[in-house]
Order: structure tokens, then sequence, then C-alpha cells
């Protein structure tokens, strides 16, 4: 019990089940999921729709933030991808060519990944702090956007590329079975292999890490690169989501957003120790917020205030300083056969 | 013994010539003559007292809120409220000069809110250990939430002593200020006093060199942690009310993104976000710098919305290259 | 002065400090007495920083009473405990290098004008107090300019400005050269018979018996006794601290003697004209498999840049070097290592451990950057090589998922060791392995040096106890002035030889 | 190239030139990429104008800023689509001083003194509301709808305006609003509330929405929700920009009121007089239309933007 008071996705999972909760009985409904046609319907689907391009995001702002660094550029890069894939399939003679989408999709991401590179050269390589680096991009980024797309809210009709915001895999939302899959395979690849220890030790005391061989430079250069891949792919789905590519409101505070999700799941902003399922149920609870507040059909007028008291809860209950308390409440009421259990691996640790 | 004696000798070595620390804020200042040479060569009009001193007036709400911002950021924080709060300042002193409250109430009530909001931050970072930026974010939130609950509409203010205050002051020609601009130059020059004759002010670099020395030295840590965000809180509610005499109304959607504008001269003026090193004049510079290359995007006059955007990132970019040299060359 | 005791200024009585499971403390009592020197021994993670942080409010003890001047306190920090002039100078130097020398002296009883700092008064002030301390430094310089052992100096140099009752040094002389040794130790003996009383940790047995009158003993988080310094031999202070005899420690250090110096042919690295403009002079040195180099100098006199340069730390600007009779350019850290070059930096805190991961990552982290990331080290083999230098090298806690911030100071070097022992270099270049680290386990680390030039590695070892170096090396590089001025064989050489080199006096 | 104005003497219209500064709002919607568009491809040098344009990029500050840096570069003309109503007094007193007219285009400001401006061209949002709601009441009343309503961003005029002109036309009708959120203006938004709408409410017969992003994304929702946009639930929105009439032509949504960007032609028929010393009307609202389906078939090939 108290280890799982202690675990540190305890307060963020609560908050997730809390508004989950919160929306239940305000709509008996909300939890069920049909099926049509093979494909799953309802709220919870629509949720981990939602979810996909901030989870994408995220991620990669998880790993930029484990380097000490930040990266406000991503809500341009959505932009960015969303314009040139769109403008891409709306310049060809057929949009629905399997072969025009592919390569809509293939020169957004390529482009996408050319601007976290280069967000990974000021930082990395001229040494200019992340967040300076990167509201050069968040500046200019959307400018290019709009560029691309004259200004206007490009529009296409692509059937293919439409599965991506829409369609469906696997009876799930292609969108989600894209975001969580990519992240499945980013947090194993980082998980298993020395990559997560490497940038954690990067993150922590950049000076140590370089003596002891570890290439920091290149390590930061690929994260805000592969940030930029994700911010991408991110501005595909979104622009997918509603066949249309709006360079100014595309992924709009959508760093902040993913910021949030990476804090909320437990991760430092001071860089070092990361954790991927923490940014996971971060990405979720704010995706569920949002609905949450439709749902609960709060007025727009005090939307932000309610944001502000869920944040500001989930935050305070997990402060260290929380915890703390709460483990010595535990402790003080705590069992006797709680004591004892405590007591011999201390002395087996002092002795050893 | 000879101990001492290599060590008099590199002291020697490394000669007083200029301080290190001072390099990206001289950068920052060359590089803005610079700016201002390029546009005075450039455009007509340009190098004018009244250019020179509109950019003053455009800005000493940014001068403000980049003087409190200096302080959260020297103790390795950050404050992204500061935008809301000066929207929600601006809104609580239209809304209350709306109802009839006299001038002289408003505006301690005005810079009171964005006090209390600060003091809020600090409690939640110093005694519950929330990291900055989410507590600053959600205080964001609040304000926001805050400003659409008192008044969703813009209000203009018409209450004459008011906009008696927020009118012109003559200098000489046409070298005119408000009075706003006053007020930015008096909470800068405190802020320098603050920051390098007290004793607050060196424990703010303190903490910024590393929290937990300062703690083991002995210094409040506790205390100035607090005091830095009721600063930049402060500063904030008072950038609103100047905010308020510039535009003479309170409109609850001003000042989206202004935090990104103040953290940003904070950082262009050569203080590191990671705090411990910089200076606040290096931030009024990066205000500068900022309002600067929004006049020449007017003087330019002929960039669409997408080349506006385009231009102030290349800028800014050119801006930190240069600095970075600047910087560099001496080390 | 045994004669007649004065009344304890603190009072410790059954202190205990949990950091849930380990128990740091438990039930220790300690008294301090005005006007006395009171040294605070045990080995590595004993517990003595713990009773220091309890003493001064940094840590909360779960039981147990402070009681300082007659009166039962528990402060809220150093702060609190100074403002009731308990002056601490913590382990690991705790003061701020973004902020100037002086600043760092007088903050917190600074003079003031107007209600200001008074900032000329206040660089005066702090050139006083360093001078007392032998230093002569540019108050007005900042304090990251200055080296580790600078700023130790600077930070007693804090702790003694105001009025102070009690100071408490812990392990401050574990950067000091034998020179500031004296002198800190005049300064600490005048502040004595000033009838301040002093906690000092040291793990020089030499200088606890030098400057101490009486000390008090942990072991294991437990109390051992309270001694008078002058009735307890050095033998018996080792037994009380490590719990066993001394014959294991003697052993260690008789393998400790330095080995045969091998007949090399090539040398493993050889360097001409290496310098660096601002950092040290070009110099010329060969280093030989299964040969430990020692080099010798006065703080500052440019033994760290030197072992820099020769594991690519820093860049060479002037000269060039040889691995194997190759040339190369020992361009960063990865690519000295890359020919089985390993350097332990000096600044355990700023560039050595990674304190926000664990006992085991920071053991493989030099190994596994090696090998890259995309190459993970079998977990089978990370475990085994972790247990291997646990073991090896008396880490404690012996648990591998530690958090290398919660180790204690000696502790930590050691798992330092560790990282760079598990890339098996050729040449290993260790700047201070030795600092911080307790009798035993120091006796443990020589006798590993020595062991591994006896195996074939090239060692260049650098510390600032000289006897040490003599013990160990073959070959002696002395340098002086930030220039490699002699270069003697070690065999031979005797102490004062070496000091009159590093003095000045011998021929360059 | 450089600016030209010549140094303060604001009679740039000697030379047949008219130098008008115009200061944007920004470019946050396809509507207003429109407007911009055409003010730019109107006040040409072909036409006789020398405009100088600045995108204020939604902020009243930098808006302040070009204004007033058109009074010392001296130009002949301002015009500015206010970002806020309120806060201008000063600076149009300044321009009043400078002796140089100012013109407002698409939204008003909230000022005392009329004299501070010359004339406000722009379309008349409540009213534009009152005809969404006119249209729907005469379709639909007495079949007891519910209606969701897709509001602009909180607090913006169009907003405000566009629902107190739809509440006021619905008024004692059997309609009634059962939800209202807002959707910021934006497509993604207007899509991600109406979904919430859907899982809220099961009986939804018509969305309201503020203009035709947010409608745009309301019919994404509704597909995806397995229901026809139009017919299952019948869409209404304000503005008429080229994809909302393509999707009020495939029957997806069922009436939109027209809120016409191009104001260029009326702008620069204005400065003119202006400029000239003419006499010109306080307010020039902008004829605007409203189409239902057949209307939008005709309408389409020919739209602009
Ligand atoms: N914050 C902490 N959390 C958990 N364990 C801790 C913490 N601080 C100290 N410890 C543990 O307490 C024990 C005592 O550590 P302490 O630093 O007091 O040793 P020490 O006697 O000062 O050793 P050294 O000579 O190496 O400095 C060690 O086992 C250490 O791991
Ligand atoms: N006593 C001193 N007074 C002033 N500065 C000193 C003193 N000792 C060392 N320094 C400074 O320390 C810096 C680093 O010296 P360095 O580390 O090369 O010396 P070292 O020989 O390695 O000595 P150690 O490792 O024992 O500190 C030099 O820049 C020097 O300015
Ligand atoms: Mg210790
Ligand atoms: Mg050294």
């Amino acid at each position: 019990m108290r280890d799982v008071l202690r675990h540190h996705l305890f307060w963020p999972v609560a908050a997730l089940v809390a508004l989950l909760v919160a929306n239940t009985v305000a709509r008996p409904g909300f939890l069920a999921i049909t099926v049509r046609d093979g494909h799953l319907f309802g709220a919870p689907i629509d949720i981990l729709r939602t979810t996909a391009p901030l989870l994408l995001v995220a991620l990669g702002m998880t790993l930029v933030i484990a380097t000490r660094g930040i990266d406000l550029s991503v809500g341009a890069v959505v932009a960015v991808s969303g314009a040139v894939a769109l403008s891409q399939l709306a310049a060809a003679p057929d949009p629905a060519a399997p072969g025009t989408v592919l390569r809509a999709i293939g020169l957004a991401l390529v482009l996408c990944l050319v601007l976290g590179v280069w967000n990974g050269f000021l930082v990395s390589v001229l040494g200019i702090q992340p967040i300076i680096a990167t509201l050069i991009l968040m500046t200019a980024g959307r400018g290019v956007a709009m560029l691309i797309t004259g200004g206007m809210i490009t529009t296409v009709t692509s059937a293919p590329f439409k599965v991506l915001g829409s369609g469906f895999w696997l009876g799930l939302p292609a969108a989600a079975v894209l975001a969580f899959g990519v992240f499945a395979a980013v947090a194993y690849v980082v998980r298993r292999t020395a990559l997560g220890m490497l940038l954690e030790a990067t993150g922590i005391n950049p000076a140590a890490s370089r003596l002891s061989g570890v290439r920091s430079r290149t390590l930061t250069w690929t994260v805000y690169a592969a940030s930029g891949l994700f911010a991408g792919l991110a501005g595909l789905l979104i622009s997918a989501d509603t066949m249309a590519a709006d360079a100014n409101n595309a992924g709009l505070f959508i760093e902040l957003d993913a910021i949030l999700a990476v804090v909320i799941g437990g991760t430092a902003l001071s860089g070092g120790k990361f954790n991927l399922s923490g940014t996971l149920v971060g990405a979720l609870v704010i995706a569920t917020l949002e609905r949450t507040v439709t749902v609960l059909g709060i007025s727009p007028l005090v939307t932000p205030l309610f944001m502000a008291l869920v944040v500001i809860a989930v935050t305070l209950l997990q402060s260290p300083r929380m915890r703390e308390r709460f483990t010595a409440v535990r402790r003080r009421t705590g069992t006797g056969a709680q004591r004892p259990a405590a007591r011999p691996d201390s002395t087996e640790v002092t002795a050893g | 013994m000879t101990t001492s004696a290599p060590a008099r000798r590199t002291a020697a070595r490394i000669p007083v010539r200029l301080d290190r620390r001072y390099l990206p804020v001289l950068g920052t200042f060359v590089v803005l003559a610079l700016m201002l040479v390029v546009g005075g060569t450039r455009y007509d009009n340009f190098l004018t007292p009244a250019v020179v001193s509109n950019l003053f007036i455009n800005n000493a709400h940014l001068v403000v809120l980049a003087v409190g911002m200096t302080f959260v950021i020297l103790t390795g924080g950050i404050d992204l409220s500061v935008g809301a709060v000066l929207a929600l300042s601006t809104v609580v002193t239209a809304a209350l000069l709306q109802a009839g409250w006299p001038v002289p109430v408003v505006l301690p009530l005005a810079v009171g809110v964005g006090t209390v909001i600060g003091l809020a931050h600090g409690v939640m970072i110093h005694l519950f250990q929330v990291q900055p930026f989410v507590a600053t974010l959600a205080g964001m939130f609040f304000a926001r939430g805050l400003c659409f609950l008192i008044a969703p509409e813009s209000i203009a203010i018409g209450d004459p002593a008011f906009v008696e205050l927020a009118s012109w002051v003559q200098i000489a020609g046409q070298w005119r200020m408000t009075s706003s601009v006053l007020i930015a130059a008096i909470v800068l020059g405190v802020a320098f006093l603050a920051l390098h004759f007290t004793r607050f002010g060196r424990t703010v670099y303190a903490i910024g060199g590393g929290e937990q020395s300062a703690l083991l030295m002995g210094l409040p840590v506790a205390r100035t942690t607090v005091l830095a965000y009721v600063v930049s809180g402060t500063c904030a509610g008072l950038g609103g009310l100047l905010f308020a005499m510039y535009s003479r109304s309170g409109y609850s959607l001003t000042g989206v993104a202004m935090e990104l504008d103040a953290i940003a001269a904070v950082v262009i003026g050569g203080t590191l976000l990671t705090g411990g090193t910089g200076f606040v004049l290096g931030s009024v510079l990066g205000v500068l710098v900022l309002g600067l290359i929004q006049t020449v995007i007017t003087f330019e006059g002929t960039l669409s919305s997408w080349w506006t955007r385009i231009v102030i990132g290349v800028l800014l970019l050119v801006f930190v290259l240069l600095q970075r040299v600047l910087s560099l060359r001496r080390t | 002065m045994t004669q007649q005791t004065p009344p304890p200024v603190v009072e410790l009585t059954g202190v205990t400090v949990e950091f849930p499971p380990v128990k740091a403390l438990d039930g220790v009592d300690l008294h301090l007495r005005p006007g006395e020197i009171h040294a605070l021994m045990g080995e590595n993670g004993a517990g003595k920083s713990t009773l220091i942080k309890a003493l001064t409010g940094v840590h909360t003890p779960t039981e147990g009473t402070v009681v300082v001047d007659g009166v039962e306190r528990r402060f809220s920090g150093p702060a609190d405990a100074r403002a009731h002039g308990v002056s601490t100078v913590y382990q690991e130097v705790n003061l701020c290098e973004n902020l100037t020398v002086a600043e760092n002296i007088m903050l917190g009883a600074e003079p003031r004008v107007l209600g200001g700092l008074h900032w000329r008064a206040m660089r005066r002030q702090a050139a006083t107090h360093l001078r007392r301390m032998g230093l002569d430094i540019d108050p007005a310089s900042s304090l990251g300019s200055h080296s580790l052992a600078v700023q130790q100096l600077v930070a007693i140099c804090r702790a003694t400005v105001g009025d102070c009752k009690v100071l408490i040094l812990d392990e401050p002389t574990s950067s000091l050269d034998t020179d500031e040794v004296e002198h800190l130790f005049t300064v600490m003996r005048s502040l004595r018979d000033d009838g301040v009383a002093i906690l000092f940790v040291s793990h020089f047995l030499d200088q606890v018996y030098e400057v101490s009158d009486r000390m008090t003993v942990l072991r294991n988080g437990r109390l051992v006794g309270e001694y008078v310094t002058a009735d307890l031999p050095a033998a018996e202070l080792v037994q009380h601290m490590i719990g066993r005899s001394m014959d294991v420690l003697e052993a260690a250090e008789e393998v400790a003697e330095r080995t045969e110096r091998p007949a090399g042919a090539t040398p493993l690295l050889q360097v001409l004209g290496l310098g660096r403009k601002g950092s040290i002079q070009p110099f010329d040195l060969d280093l030989y498999e299964g040969e430990v180099v020692g080099l010798a100098g006065l703080l500052g006199s440019g033994r760290t840049e030197l072992a820099r340069l020769l594991t690519g730390a820093d860049r060479a600007d002037t000269g060039q070097a040889r691995v194997a009779g190759r040339p190369t350019r020992l361009r960063n850290p990865r690519t000295a290592m890359g020919h089985g070059i390993a350097y332990t930096s000096e600044d355990r805190k700023g560039e050595g451990v990674v304190d926000g991961l664990t006992v085991r990552e920071n053991i493989v982290l030099a190994l596994q950057a090696e090998r890259g990331w995309m190459r993970p080290l079998p977990r089978r083999q990370v475990d085994e090589i972790v247990a291997r230098y646990i073991e090896q090298l008396g880490i404690r806690p012996a648990d591998p998922e530690a958090l290398l911030r919660n180790l204690s100071g000696g502790n930590q070097q050691k798992v330092l060791l560790a990282r760079w022992l598990a890339t098996a270099p050729r040449l290993l270049v260790l700047d201070e392995p030795t600092r911080g680290i307790d009798v035993g386990a120091k006796a443990e680390i020589q006798k590993l040096v020595a062991d591994l030039a006896a195996g074939g590695m090239s060692v260049v070892f650098i510390s600032a106890e000289l006897e040490e170096v003599l013990r160990l090396s073959h070959r002696i590089a002395v340098l002086r002035d930030r220039r490699k001025v002699a270069e003697i064989d070690g065999e031979g050489a005797s102490t004062a030889q070496v000091v009159d080199l590093i003095a000045g006096g011998g021929a360059a | 190239g450089t600016a030209t104005g010549g140094g303060g003497q604001s009679g740039g219209a000697d030379d047949g030139v008219i130098t008008l500064g115009f200061s944007q709002v920004g470019a946050e919607s396809g509507w207003r990429a429109a407007n911009t568009k055409s003010i730019q491809d109107t006040l040409t040098a072909e036409n006789g104008f020398d405009l100088k344009f600045s995108d204020a990029q939604q902020k009243q500050e930098n808006q302040i800023q070009a204004i007033r840096s058109y009074i010392t570069q001296g130009v002949d003309v301002i015009a500015f689509s206010p970002v806020v109503e309120t806060g201008w007094d000063a600076v149009l007193e300044e321009a009043k001083a400078a002796g140089i007219p100012v013109i407002l285009t698409d939204r008003a400001v909230d000022s005392e003194d009329e004299s501070l401006y010359e004339s406000f061209i722009g379309s008349d949002f409540v009213k534009e509301g009152q005809m969404a709601g006119e249209w729907v009441v005469d379709q639909y009343d007495g079949e007891g709808y519910k209606v969701v309503e897709l509001q602009g961003t909180t607090g913006a005029a169009p907003a405000i305006d566009r629902k107190e002109g739809f509440e006021a036309a619905i008024e004692g009708s059997d309609l009634e609003i059962i939800d209202s959120q807002t959707g910021n203006f934006t497509r993604a938004e207007g899509k991600t509330v109406m979904e919430g709408f859907l899982n809220k409410h099961d009986d939804i017969d018509l969305v309201y929405a503020h203009n035709d992003d947010m409608g745009l994304g309301a019919i994404e929702a509704i597909e995806a929700a397995g229901m026809t946009p139009g017919e299952d639930i019948k869409i209404v929105t304000v503005d008429a920009v080229k994809d909302g009439m393509q999707a009020l032509v495939d029957g997806k949504i069922n009436y939109i009121v027209e809120c016409n960007p191009l104001l260029g032609p009326d702008l620069a028929e204005i400065a003119k007089k202006v400029v000239a010393g003419e006499e010109v009307e306080k307010r020039i609202v902008v004829e605007d239309q409203a189409f239902d389906q057949e209307a939008a078939k005709e309408a389409l090939p020919t739209r602009e933007y």
C-alpha cells in the first residue's frame, strides 16, 4: 500500500481516474465503447485519438528535457509539417494516389527532421541556450508554414491521407495506433539500449559525461532531431484530422501541453532521470481534461481556472514535500507489521 | 612560503581588463548599436528622437516585466505567468475604474494582485517544491481565468485622473516621454540597486549558483526564493498598470505569450537560464532589441504576415549568433 | 588542558538519523568543549558527515537531543546554527562559484553603508580573512576561477567570519597541500586558544595526531568511543575505526610497495612539446607499460592541467602525442579512451559523479559510453562488474541501486575509480584518487595501483600527499609554475630531494 | 525599397500617390488572409497607393506601435483592423494631432470621440448572427430542435456579437441552445469540442458555429461519430470561405451567412476621398449575403477566397 502511494505514477494515474470518474458521473455512458463496422467507437476511443499527436510531441519533449533542454519550436514544426504535406497533395494531380501520399508524408517528415537538426545544431554545436535556440524556430517556423500555404488554410481530399486522422487500423483509430506504436518503439529502444542512461548522464552532469566518453554533443543533437521528427509526425496526424493545413493554429500551444504532460508524468525540467510511462499518463490526463471541460459543460469563462486548479492539485499532490508528508503519516499510523519488515534490510545494508 | 607565488602570478596574468561576465551584455549592446546604425542608413526618419522615444514608450511595460523576470531567472527559476498577470492587472484596473473607484485605491490594488499571485508561486515552489515551470504555468491559467471571470470583453478606461496620469511629458522638442517610461526607469534603478547592493540581491545570485550551496552557506534561501517570485509578480502587476496606461483599457486577452518576450529579452541580455549569471541592465537591452526588431519590421513596410515572422526569427538568430561570437572571442 | 574540563558547548546524546531503510546514525553521543580541537574519526560512510549535518539542522534526527550552550536546540538549518555560533564547512565545498571570493566569504555578515552593501569594505575585510589563511588572491575575482584547494580555503575563511563558538570542518584538508595544511593548523590552534571549539574530520592520521586534543570514533553509524588523542596509539585508533586489527592494513601496505620497474621498449604514450597557452608550458613525457609515474608539485603547479592534456580532457595547442609509436591527436576524452587512456578528475562533484544516477549506472557509464549506446552491456555482465568493484573497493552501501548522491564522499570516490577500472584502460591517469578516502581504503587503492602496474598498466598518479607519490612511483615528474622542471627516478628519490625541486631549489 | 513619405510633411498626395499605413490584426485565419490579400491587391502602385503593411500578430501593443510609427513616418492615411475594441484613444489623438486621417476596417473601436476616425468599413456581426438565427427559426421552428453552439474566441467582438444576434433571433421559438463552448475559431478545436458535445448529448439537432472553420471541424467530428452532417445534424455557420461553401454545396452544411473579407476596394475608395478632403460616411456596412445550398451552387465557381 505504501509502495503504491509512493509510486511516481500514483498521482498522475489518480488524476486520470478522477477525471474519468467525473465524466462518468456527468454522463453515465461515457466509458461505453461500441463496435460498428468492426471499429471501436466511444469517448475513450476519442480520447486515445486526440492524445495521439500530443503523445508524439511529448515523447520528443521528454527526451529533450532529459538532456536539460527544452524545445519550444514543436508547435511551429507541427504547422510546417501539415503545410508541406497538404500543399504537396493539393498540388498533385491525384491527391489520393498512394505514391503521392507517401511522397507528401516523406517530404514533410524529412523537412521536420531537418528543422530538428537545425535546433540541435544551435544547441549542441553553437551552444545557444535551448529556450532561445528553439524560440527562433518557434517564431520563424509558423512564418515558413504560412509561406508554404500562402496564408490560406489549405484543404484537400485524399482518402489515404485521411486515414491518418480518422481512419482505423485493427479496429482502433489509426492515429492512436501510430502514435502509441511509435511511443512504444522509442520507449523500448531507449530503455533496452543504453541510450536512456547516456541521455540521463548528459542531462545530469554534462562535464562528467564528456570525461566519461559519452558523446554528449551527438546525443543532444539527436534528441532535438528526434523531437523535430516526432513533431512532424504529430503535424501529419493533426492536419489529417481535419484534412486542412492551418499554419496559424495547427499545434498552437502544443509545446506547453507537451511540457505539462512531461512534468505531470514526473520528469523534472532540470534534466536527468526521465520517465516515459509518466509522459504517457500525462498526455492522457491532458487530453481527458480537455474532454472533461466539454462534457461537464464548464463555461468557457472558467475553463482556464478549472485547468489551473487541476494542475495545481496534481502537482501539489505529487510534490516531494507532500510525498514526504504522506510517508510520515503512514509511518506514524503504520502497523507494527511494517516496521520490522523495514528493519532487516536496513541492518543488511549497513552490515554489508 | 612559495605557495601563493604561482597564484599571484596567475592573478596578474588574467588581468582585470574586462570581466568576462560583462561580455554577453556588451555583445548585446554592440549589436543593438549596430542595428540602430544599419536601420538609420536604410530607412529615412529612423534615427529621429520620436522613433527612439517611441521605442521606450512602447516597451515600458515589457521592461518592467523583464526586470521582474530577471530576478526569477537569476535564481534558476522561470515565471510563465507574467503575461496573464499583466492582463489581469489591466482588467482589474479597468473594471475598478469603471465601477467608479478612485485612482489612488485602484493603482495599488492592481499591483497588489500581481504581488499576491507571485507570493502564491513562491510558496508553491519553495514550500511544496513544485517546479517553477509548472507552478507558474498554473498561475498563468489561473490569472487568465480570473480575467475572463471579471470581464471577458475589453473595458475602456475613461477616468480623467488615470488618463492624465497616462499622458505625455514633453521633454524637449520631439523628445517626449510618458510617465510609464519614468516608472520603468525607476523600477530598473531599484532592481539594479537591490540586485547589486543588498544581501537579498546577492542571495538571489547565490541561489542561482547552487541552491544547495546557498543553503549550506546559511543564506536565507527560503525567504529569497519566495521574494524573487513576489518581485516578479509585483512587476507583472505594475507592468499591467503601465499597459493599461499605454492602451487606456483592460482586456483579458492582452499579453498572450508576452512571457516569452520577457524571457527572450532576459536571455538575449546575457542572463543564463540556469541561473546565477546575468545583469538586469542586460535584460533592458534585450527588451530594446526586441522592440527594435519590431520597429524595423514596421519601417520595412512591405512584409507580408509570414515574412514578418520569418524576419523576426532571422533577426533573433543573427542577434544571438553575433552575441555569441562577441562573447566567445575573448574566452 | 585535560585538568579543568569546562562544560561542553555542544552535547549530542543518542542522535539517530535514518534514511529509510538505512540507519546512518544510531544513538551517537558527542561532547565538544570550548578550547579544544576534537577529531571525528571513522571509515568512509561511518556517518561523520551525517552527524555534522544532524547537529547543524541539515538533517533532522529521528531520535536524540542536541544541546548547544546548555539549551536544547533543533536548528532549522545552517543559517540558524550559524546564528547560534555554530559555523560549518561541509565536506564538499559548498560555495557559489558564480559569486566573487569576497561575497562568498562575507555574505551574511556583510558590511553596509546606507542600508546597502559596502563593496569596498567587503573586499577589504575579505582580503584580511584571506591573508590570515595564507591566501593571496583577488577578493573581487570570481570563485569559480580558482582551484578546488583555494575554494576549500575560502570556505574555511567564510566559517571563521563573525563570532563563532563552534567551528566544524568536514575534511578540510583533503584537497590541501602540506603548506596549506600547516597554515590551516596554525589558524585552528589560534582559534582554539581563543576558546573556540573545533570539530575536525580527516582521514590523515598524522594530521589528526598533530592537531587534535580529543577524538570521537564512529563505526557503521554507531559510537565506538571518545578518547584523548595523546592516550590512543594510532594502531588502536585504526582498529577502532575499521573494527579489524592493524595486520590487515599492514599486509596491504606491504604489497603496496613499489613493484619492479619494467624495462619497456616503446612507450605506451609519448608526448613531445605538448602544451596549452595559459594553462601549461610545453612538456615532454614518456609513459611505459607497467610503470607508475607520479606528478609532484605545489598547488596550482599545473599537475591537473598536464593530466588533462594527456587524456584529451583539454586540447593541446602545441606538440604531439604518440600512442604505441603512432602519432595521434588526443582531441577529446573519447578519442583518448579509444587508445585506452582513462582519466579520473580531481573534481569529483563537478566532473566526476553523475549524482542523479545509481551506483550501478555510474560504474558502467564509461564502459557503456565506449561501446556506444546501441550495444548495451548485457545485464548479467553489468551485475557482475558492479558486484566485483563494490566488493573490491568496499563501496558502501553495497547496493547497486543506491543513488550516488546518497553515498558518502569517500564512497563516491570509490565508485569513480570503479568506473574507470571497469574500462580496463592501458593508461590510467589518477588525479587525487585518494582524496577523502579512509585509511583502510587508501591502502587498498595504493595496493590496487601497484597491482595494476604490475599487471602491465601504465599509471599516472597525482596526489597532494608526497609520501604516497614517492612510495608508489617508478618515476616522478616535478612541476613548478606550470612547467615541468624535472624528472627523477622514483627509486632513489628522497622526500627532501623532491621538496627541494618543488620549491625551486634544485636545478631546472 | 526604402521608406518614402518625405520627412514629416504629410502632403504625400502632392505626387498623386497616397501613402497608406495599414496595420493588420494578424494572420490568424483564412478569412484574415483573404482580407489581407484583398487589401494588398487593391492598394497597389497602379491604383495610386504606396501601401505600408504591418502584421501585429494579434498584439495590441504591436498595433499601437505600428500606428505610432506610421505617424512618425508621416503617411497620408492610416487604416487598421483593431485587435481589441478599446484602448485606441491615445494613439488616435496623436494621429489627429498630426493631421493624419484614420480609417477602421472590419472591427470597430469603442471610443466616445467619433472624430478620432473618419470611417469604419466592415460587416455587422450582430446582424450576421441574426441572419443565421432567423433562417434557423424559419426552417425548423416547431420541431423542438436542440442546438449546440461553437463560439469564437472568448471575449472577441465577432464571438460576442454573433452569439447575441443568434440568441435574439431564436428567442420566442422552440429552439433551445443546450450547450455552448469556445472552439477558438479553429477547425481542430471545433472538432474536439464537437466530439465532446457528441459524447455528452445524444440529441443534438443543429450546430451553430461562429465561423466556417469550426463548422468544418464539427463536420469531421460528426462523420467520425458515424452520423451524416447536414442531415442527422444540421449545421449553420458564418463566413462563407471557399471550403465552407464547398461543404454547403456538398450538403454537409445547411446555411452560411457571409462575412465579406474583400474590404480592399472599399478601403481604396474611402482613402482617396478622405485624402481629397471629401466627406465620407462614418459607418460603411459591407453587405453580407447568406447562402443556402442552391445559392451556394451558383456562387461557388466565382468565389475568390
Ligand atoms: N541523503 C541520504 N540518503 C540516503 N543515505 C544517505 C544520505 N546521506 C548519507 N547517507 C548514508 O549514510 C551513511 C553515512 O554517510 P556519511 O556521509 O555521514 O559518511 P562519512 O562518515 O562522512 O563518510 P566519508 O568519510 O566518506 O565522507 C552512508 O552509508 C551514506 O550512504
Ligand atoms: N594558492 C593558490 N592561490 C591562488 N590560486 C591558486 C592557488 N593554487 C592554485 N591556484 C589556481 O588553481 C588553478 C589550477 O591549478 P592546477 O589544478 O593546475 O594545480 P595542480 O598542480 O593540479 O594542483 P592541485 O590539483 O593540487 O590543485 C590555477 O589556475 C591557479 O590559478
Ligand atoms: Mg563525509
Ligand atoms: Mg590538481
